[in-house]
């Protein structure tokens, strides 16, 4: 029996060298695809090797701080160490990454076949974005995790720029790199923090492994573990597009839409919220930064369901629902937090990450199916939509199912992790009341989801065809993994019956902390949420907002242009402007800032190197005018000899015993 | 005997006006002759020093090095006068004058 | 290896000769790339061999060892009577501080070289001046006594003001004539730090070590202070910090490509390598007095460079002013006088070398190609050449700090060590790493995304040509590799720098 | 024998004397006139040979004089040796550009004369000797650069040069008159003495306002000599009119006699009263080499540049008098050296573009590296040099002498001179503007004209200041010992000196 884990190492490397192969081998090699063969491959086969490892992590095998190590960096008594860490946590990563990983390659196929010469490029960026993002929920300390959390981003930088010659394609992606650095240089500070007090980054070391926490044994101030876990908690705002920093993931759908599903739905905007998760020993020392965690999760996931409202976009309302959910498992989050304080039980974090690989498969799902839709239809908005459920039966049905997993109906897998995260939350208010207005957001979230959700879908595969497209379906290597994501989005939800149930495998992850196991068995979990008065009522509110899209956006007779007057017209401007948040930062501040720079550019040139030139000026004329003493004259010369002999006379004579030297 | 002072101040004088007609005057002849009365200004000093050298320096005795020094003076200012009298009379044929102010074209 | 051969003398007179070999061509100017490249060439191999043969963990008794008895350690060490009158030696040797620098020397020396394949204007000057360039570079970090390593100072400046001069941009005179004054003005507070030094040591000796161990007990504090004064001027000019910047944008716009590369890659580092190797080991309480001001002044350059970065509309200027701001970081690691600081400010001046010679060339590879470089007049050039694009992309990320390519270490270490004295002062430096990002994907997604430009001609732009191609991915191999492994590079550093740290006396 | 006893001091000027009495029979004897310069050649090669023996490799020595009015010491025999080096070169360079001139005997015997009046001022140690040295070389230059009789701007040059010479010959006259009044005695070593009371018998003498009038007259009749500002306006008139290898005579080798008498009378004369006079010459040193630098920004005659570089460069030597210790003094010498190289080498660089005829304008500059790479590469070299580049010449003097000032501003209350040597670097990157604008306009600019050929022994001359030029500077440990050696000689003349 080979011991898997401890080659988890060798995950990225199949990616990794796809990527290396697809950029430099030559072009007629490259066959199928221009490449597209390398990169399922690659896919492939960490694939395989990941559920191997996965494997073993359910039998109850872990790599955490006995894991082989490599020094990286040697300063002084410093020493920087890269390895591997695999817990369970690692192992919800790995599940969504591989699988929606390779389904999305696969599925790109058919998506990209049209895209040319650009494809090799796209099969290798996305292979090196896989393999980074194994690479950062294997790393066994932050620095490492940084490292990888820093090429995520530039891989999402390159890939929603892949169609660079679209200015709004540049634009976006700009923005998105140099927003989610906001956020990095958050991280960065607060791991900074973190070295200086510690000495190291290394989990093993920062999360005690049983020596107590790193507070008790006096190695870090609480003061400063407070602004360090926030400012780490800031990489996650930038990363997983927490509100304020959640303007960037709308543009970000600028990129193929396979891109859209991989990056910016199931696997690197998931980054922050495993950072936060992996946070966990540090967060419960530092109820101050949860809070601020919740707070940012409950507002996130609330404004962005807002703006999933008004966007005629269908890859914008995807966008902002995925800000939302995401919302959702921060806020969890937060709120498993007070619970592991107060509590002793890991139900919020549980809940989290729970969401968080239901999220990955139906999210994914929809992005593809979006995907499929645009392909077929060539416009990404749903205003020049409609009645496509019978050109496209695969896309329209598995889309379906999509929506009603994320709004939250039984017995698909949205609705267990979303009643999981809400029951966490109204928990968490018995520590502190204002988790109970978190929760009122969350289930008003829920509401809206499923409006938006549904609006969507109706707008997009209901009623008549609102423009003249030859729409078809698409090929089978884009419907098949549509067909198998749907089936994930179908039973996931069910991981929470199977084995030892979900919430058991993963709280085993932060067992330290500590936190007493939950003695439920499955049977108890499912009575328990069956009873609980409070899943009726995001269960009821979820079906009434289905039910709301159904009368606005298929029954006939709706007149929407109530929408566009007095109150709700001001209201309705203010969701399709996204709140002004975007145009706050157009306008202030990259205004600002680039005031600034032209300020600071004007001074250079004429402040400081006017001074430079004002001397230089000075030395090149002055003798200019000096020289004009020379008059050529000889008897001016002479005279300036005996002026000069006046002048030295009284100098030695009258000035310098006077002036006390 | 007269009182050392008077030959100074007749030097002083004499040095004091043969400055004024070098910075004033235009002819050049009178600029050169002006020198030279501030080289026999310088002489006279040298001279008188030196003849009341007992006086002024009655640890030493006497000393003549002042008068010889005059000698050479006079040598040397007559070699100056020669070469400077040479000089004048290129410049006169190249410029027609020997007006210093007129001597003007090298300059700044 | 290198047994009773004088290995770096032979490293410097190796260009000297191919430079007046240059010089002589006569008529058969066309050779003296040839030439320039053998030389060069030659140089860089036995560098690489030097490199082989230092050993990180010294056998103290090897031949070629000189221990430096609480000075820095130096092997290759060759020391030779010059100018006996004044107590002047000609000393070099390599320790951990300058073996980097030196590869770095004979590499972009090499590399410019290459990259300056298809000058047509006066070869043989051309390559020559480059050759005398890497000779001075190659003295000042190898020289270990104070006057000749300001001969070798100093000798830099005359091929960098011809190359500006004869070789630079519409603007060349005022820029050639301005970097020559305004550095040789700094060398000259350096010159007159150095003859305080001497005087003060009364050790009747101008080398460093002999300099250094008399001020351990000549130096007093005051005296300490004015001299670091005036010798950090004299580098921090040449480093540069602000505000005593302005002849380098400049200076760098105006020069051609592979003198841009030069004076960027290697003649800031000079500044760098003096103050870590002369100011703060001599002068460690003029150091600690003036710890603020060096560190205010590294703050104000980094932001103030990225700041003025952002308003750029010339690419090389603003990869120029960008260099003002990466340099800063160098100052604020060694103004922490922490290990960590020090030797991630000596790494953040190897790895800047390398990614800002990459930079440089690619602003030149654009000016060749296309005409311009003003970045308005630029746009979508990607689809037209591809290879360039990607390059740049990769300099750019480099540049900004990407994790995985060379400079991040250094300048994480750096805000890390920041951290480790000033506390939350952090956030001042740390807000450039955004501004930097900022302004680099700019001017890429302005010059080299969105729709193909219409001010400019494009119908002749082609791809890099194999000698721009394979001089920028070479650098650019590099740059991956040491981000990867920044121990092969650390190694060496680390230990020479505990060595600064104990001359501040427990440090 | 006895008359020999007394002359044998004098055989370096009597050598001289005596080939320049030669001179006019020659010229009347030869047709091919070079065979003038061969001849003046020979006195100055031996003398050069000589001297070199003496002061670099030890074994000859010269003779020493009985009588009080000339000291021979390593001091005064490296001014001599400047001298001889100076009139090497100029006399290498004249034939070329005199060879359409009448009366060319007269020329190298006027040269030979002003070289023997500048040894008489190195080895004065009498007030005497001084005036009358001063005068001989004074006269002969006169005639020297009034030479070209049939150009007018050698005319008035002359006129200039005569007329202001003349009047700073009474004023040093004056004062030495007025010195000899207060002191006694006209020994310049003697002087200190009986100002300070040391004679026995004798109170310290309270002078006051008449030695500092003569203090202030010496300075201008010196100052005058080394053009220091504000005595030095004569200087570019007379540079710029005068044939180019006296300009080159007269800035390279008169200026350094001028600074011989200098250091003589007021480091060894004077030194009592040094507070009076030592802030006033470091002002003046300041203020000469700023104005020199500053005015040679603007100039557009390359011989006038030269001009007022000379100004600055005597301006830095200056720096040597507050500072006023053996270390300075070999620093104002090696300068004096390396200084005599460089701009006698310039100024032999622009007499032959005058020789073939390309003339001495800034813009006849343009392109040189064209038309005589030699001579461009040259030009550079002396300018870099001027300016104070390593590894030449000027790098090393220029070194020294700043550093100088540094380490006697380490002494209490001396802290002001670390002013000098600020002023001398901020000039030195002052003057590198105008130097690096004329190698800028050889290498840089685009000339007219087809390239040229030099005159072999002009280049001989330029080769061979160029060849002391990089020799000194990568070398310099011969000539800095020489100039110590020379500097401790200095201070043995006078007793406590320190």
């Amino acid at each position: 029996m080979i011991d898997w884990i401890a080659y988890a190492w060798l995950i990225p490397v199949f990616p990794f060298l796809a990527f290396v192969l697809i950029g430099l081998l030559p072009k007629r090699t490259l066959g199928w695809e221009d490449g597209g063969g390398y990169a399922v491959a690659g896919a492939a086969g960490a694939l395989v090797l990941s559920m191997l490892v996965i494997w073993d992590v359910l039998n109850g095998q872990t790599l955490t701080h006995d894991a082989p190590r490599s020094t990286w960096l040697i300063i002084g008594d410093f020493r920087i160490e890269f390895g591997i860490w695999v817990d369970q946590l690692t192992a919800v990563m790995l599940v969504v990454i591989s699988v929606v990983g390779t389904l999305v390659v696969i599925y790109s196929g058919g998506y990209m076949h049209e895209e040319g010469v650009g494809r090799r490029r796209y099969y290798a960026e996305i292979m090196l974005f896989i393999s980074v993002m194994y690479g950062l929920v294997i790393a066994d300390n932050y620095l490492q995790m940084f490292i990888f959390w820093e090429l995520v981003g530039l891989c999402s930088y390159l890939l929603i720029g892949f169609w660079y010659e679209k200015p709004s394609a540049a634009s976006a992606a700009k923005r998105a790199f140099i927003v989610t650095r906001v956020g990095d240089i958050m991280l960065m500070a607060g791991l900074i923090i973190l070295f200086k007090y510690v000495g190291t980054l290394d989990f093993a070391v920062l999360f005690g492994q049983g020596a107590g926490s790193i507070v008790s044994r006096g190695e870090i101030p609480q003061d400063m573990l407070t602004l360090a876990t926030a400012l780490i908690f800031g990489g996650a705002i930038g990363k997983s597009a927490q509100f304020p920093l959640h303007e960037w993931l709308p543009d970000a759908m600028e990129g193929p839409t396979t891109v859209s599903a991989l990056i910016h739905a199931a696997t690197m905007v998931k980054a922050g919220v495993y950072l936060t998760a992996r946070t966990y020993p540090l967060l419960v020392q530092t109820p101050e930064s949860l809070l601020f965690v919740a707070i940012i999760g409950g507002v996130t996931a609330l404004i962005a369901a807002t703006c999933a409202l008004a966007a005629n976009d269908i890859k914008r309302v995807l966008a902002y629902s995925t800000v939302s959910q995401l919302g959702y498992m921060i806020l969890a989050l937060g709120a498993g937090g007070y619970l592991v304080i107060h509590a002793h039980e890991a139900g919020g974090y549980a809940a989290a990450m729970f969401h968080l690989m239901n999220h990955g498969f139906f999210k994914a799902l929809l992005f593809l199916c979006a995907g499929s839709v645009i392909h077929s239809v060539g416009t990404n908005d749903m205003r020049s939509m409609g009645g496509l459920r019978g050109k496209m039966p695969i896309t329209s049905i598995t889309m379906l199912i999509g929506s009603v997993a994320i709004a939250g109906i039984p017995p698909l897998s949205g609705f267990w992790s979303k009643d999981e995260v809400l029951a966490a939350v109204y928990e968490g208010g018995e520590f502190d009341p204002v988790f109970f207005a978190l929760w009122a957001m969350g289930v008003a979230t829920a509401f809206l989801t499923a409006f938006y959700m549904f609006r969507m879908w109706f707008m997009t595969f209901a009623g008549a065809p609102r423009s003249e497209v030859h729409a078809h379906e698409s090929p089978k290597i884009m419907t098949v993994p549509l067909m198998i994501l749907a089936g994930l989005a179908l039973v996931s939800g069910f991981a929470l019956f199977v084995g030892e149930g979900f919430m058991g495998f993963i709280e085993r992850s932060i067992e330290d902390l500590p936190v007493t196991p939950l003695h439920e068995s499955l049977t108890d979990i499912a009575v328990r949420i069956f009873t609980d008065p409070l899943t009726y009522v995001s269960l009821v509110l979820a079906v009434a907002g289905i039910l709301l899209a159904y009368r606005v956006y298929y029954l006939p007779g709706f007149d929407r242009s109530v929408f566009a007057v007095g109150v709700r017209g001001k209201l309705q401007r203010a969701l399709e402007n996204r709140w002004y948040i975007s145009q706050f930062y157009d306008d202030f501040a990259v205004k600002v800032w680039y005031g600034f720079a032209l300020v600071a550019d004007w001074f250079d040139i004429y402040v400081i190197d006017g001074i430079v030139n004002g001397f230089a000026y000075l030395g090149a004329n002055m003798g200019a005018t000096i020289r004009k003493a020379q008059s050529g004259n000889v008897q001016r010369y002479a005279s300036l000899i005996i002026l000069g002999i006046v002048v030295l006379l009284v100098f030695i004579l009258y000035v310098l015993p006077w002036g006390g030297w | 005997m007269i009182p050392l002072e008077y030959w100074l101040i007749l030097s002083s004088l004499m040095f004091v006006i043969g400055a004024y007609g070098v910075m004033t005057r235009k002819n050049a002849i009178v600029v050169l002759m002006c020198i030279e009365i501030m080289l026999n200004a310088a002489n006279i000093n040298l001279v008188a020093f030196s003849s009341y050298y007992s006086t002024l320096h009655p640890a030493f005795g006497t000393d003549v090095s002042g008068q010889v020094f005059a000698l050479f003076s006079i040598a040397i200012a007559a070699a100056e006068v020669a070469v400077g009298l040479a000089i004048l009379l290129s410049v006169y044929r190249r410029y027609q004058t020997i007006d210093v102010d007129k001597i003007n074209i090298l300059r700044w | 290896m290198f047994e009773g051969v004088p290995i770096i003398s032979i490293i410097i007179l190796l260009p000297l000769i191919g430079a007046i070999m240059s010089f002589s061509l006569g008529r058969h100017d066309k050779y003296a790339k040839w030439v320039a490249l053998g030389f060069s060439t030659a140089a860089l191999v036995l560098s690489l061999l030097v490199v082989v043969a230092f050993m990180v963990e010294p056998n103290t008794g090897s031949e070629g060892y000189h221990e430096g008895n609480g000075f820095f350690d130096f092997q290759f060490y060759e020391e030779y009577s010059w100018i006996e009158s004044l107590g002047i030696r000609y000393i070099v040797g390599l320790d951990g501080l300058s073996i980097a620098l030196f590869v770095l020397t004979t590499l972009l020396s090499t590399i410019s070289i290459l990259f300056s394949w298809d000058t047509k204007l006066r070869p043989k000057e051309y390559f020559g001046l480059m050759l005398v360039l890497e000779v001075g570079v190659l003295g000042v970090f190898t020289t270990l006594d104070y006057f000749v390593f300001y001969v070798f100072w100093e000798i830099v400046l005359i091929p960098m003001y011809f190359l500006i001069g004869v070789w630079g941009g519409p603007n060349k005179d005022y820029a050639a004539i301005k970097f020559f004054i305004y550095t040789h003005i700094a060398s000259l507070a350096l010159l007159i730090a150095i003859m305080a030094m001497y005087f003060e040591a009364g050790a009747n000796s101008f080398g460093m070590e002999d300099i250094w161990r008399a001020g351990q007990s000549e130096f007093a504090r005051t005296f300490q202070i004015a001299v670091f004064a005036a010798a950090f001027f004299g580098f921090g000019v040449k480093l540069p910090m602000v505000p005593f910047h302005t002849w380098l944008p400049d200076a760098h716009v105006e020069a051609p490509t592979a003198g841009s590369v030069l004076l960027a890659g290697l003649l800031l580092k000079m500044g760098g390598y003096g103050i870590i190797r002369v100011a703060m080991p001599t002068l460690p309480e003029g150091a600690e007095a003036l710890q603020l001001v060096m560190a205010a002044i590294a703050i104000a350059s980094i932001l103030y460079g990225a700041l003025v970065c952002l308003a750029q509309r010339d690419l090389k200027k603003m990869v120029a002013f960008s260099s003002i701001s990466h340099m800063g970081f160098v100052l604020l690691g060694y103004a922490t006088f922490t290990q960590v600081g020090v030797a991630a400010g000596v790494f953040q001046m190897f790895a800047h070398g390398l990614v800002t010679a990459v930079l440089f060339m690619m602003c030149g590879v654009v000016q060749h190609h296309c005409g311009t470089r003003i970045i308005q007049d630029l746009g979508g050039l990607s689809k037209k050449m591809p290879a360039a694009s990607t390059m740049m992309t990769i300099g750019f990320l480099a540049s900004l700090g990407l994790p995985g390519l060379v400079s991040f270490a250094a300048e994480f270490m750096v805000l890390a060590s920041m951290f480790d004295t000033w506390a939350l002062w952090l956030f001042l430096p740390i807000i450039s790493v955004a501004i930097t990002a900022a302004y680099y994907l700019w001017a890429l997604q302005r010059s080299m995304f969105g729709p193909l430009t219409t001010k400019i001609d494009t119908s002749h732009v082609h791809d890099m040509n194999w000698y721009e191609s394979v001089p920028v991915g070479l650098l650019l191999a590099l740059i991956a590799l040491f981000g990867v492994f920044p121990l092969v590079v650390f190694q060496y550093i680390d230990p020479a720098v505990r060595i600064v740290l104990d001359l501040f006396g427990g440090g | 024998m006895a008359v020999w006893n007394y002359l044998d001091g004098f055989f370096p000027q009597l050598l001289l004397i005596a080939f320049a009495l030669v001179m006019p029979a020659i010229d009347y004897v030869v047709k091919d006139k070079r065979v003038l310069a061969w001849a003046s050649l020979v006195p100055l090669l031996v003398l050069a040979a000589l001297f070199t023996e003496w002061l670099f490799i030890g074994g000859w020595e010269p003779p020493a004089s009985d009588i009080a009015l000339l000291e021979v010491s390593m001091f005064s025999g490296l001014f001599v040796l400047v001298f001889v080096f100076v009139g090497i070169v100029v006399v290498l360079g004249s034939p070329e550009f005199i060879k359409a001139d009448k009366n060319q005997g007269e020329y190298y015997a006027l040269i030979l004369l002003a070289i023997t009046g500048m040894t008489v001022v190195a080895e004065a140690a009498d007030l005497i000797a001084l005036f009358v040295g001063l005068e001989i070389a004074g006269i002969s230059s006169f005639a020297l650069s009034g030479f070209r009789k049939t150009e007018k701007r050698s005319a008035e040059a002359a006129t200039k040069y005569f007329i202001v010479g003349g009047f700073s010959s009474a004023l040093t006259l004056f004062a030495i008159s007025l010195i000899y009044g207060v002191a006694g005695t006209t020994q310049i070593v003697g002087i200190e003495p009986v100002l300070a009371g040391y004679v026995s018998g004798t109170e310290p003498i309270d002078a006051g306002p008449v030695l500092v009038l003569a203090t202030v007259l010496l300075m201008a009749g010196f100052g005058f000599k080394i053009a220091m500002v504000p005595f030095h306006m004569w200087a570019p008139d007379v540079y710029e009119g005068a044939p180019t290898p006296i300009s080159g005579l007269l800035a390279a080798a008169s200026k350094k006699m001028g600074f011989a008498a200098f250091f003589k009378v007021f480091l060894i004369g004077l030194i009592l009263t040094k507070t009076d006079w030592d802030i006033a010459v470091g002002a003046l040193a300041i203020i000469t080499m700023t104005v020199g630098n500053l005015i040679a920004v603007s100039q557009t005659n390359m011989k006038r540049l030269l001009a007022y570089s000379s100004i600055a460069q005597a301006g830095y030597v200056l720096i040597a008098l507050p500072v006023a210790t053996q270390y300075a003094v070999a620093g104002g010498m090696f300068h004096i050296l390396t200084h005599a190289f460089m701009k006698s080498g310039a100024f032999m660089v622009v007499a032959a573009m005058g020789a073939v005829a390309v003339g001495e304008k800034l813009d006849d500059f343009k392109g040189l590296n064209r038309r005589s790479p030699f001579l461009a590469l040259s030009m550079t070299l002396f300018l870099l040099s001027l300016a104070g580049i390593p590894p030449l010449a000027g790098f090393a003097s220029k070194f020294v002498l700043f550093s100088s000032s540094v380490y006697a501003s380490f002494e209490p209350g001396q802290g002001w001179l670390i002013w000098l040597a600020i002023a001398g670097v901020l000039n030195s990157a002052l003057s590198l503007y105008y130097y690096a604008r004329v190698i800028k306009y050889m290498y840089m600019e685009k000339g007219t004209g087809d390239s040229v050929k030099i005159p072999p022994m002009m280049a001989v001359a330029v080769g061979f200041a160029v060849l002391m030029v990089v020799g000194i500077g990568l070398f310099p440990d011969p000539f800095v010992s020489a100039c110590r050696d020379a500097a401790e000689a200095f201070s043995g003349l006078a007793p406590g000196w320190r």
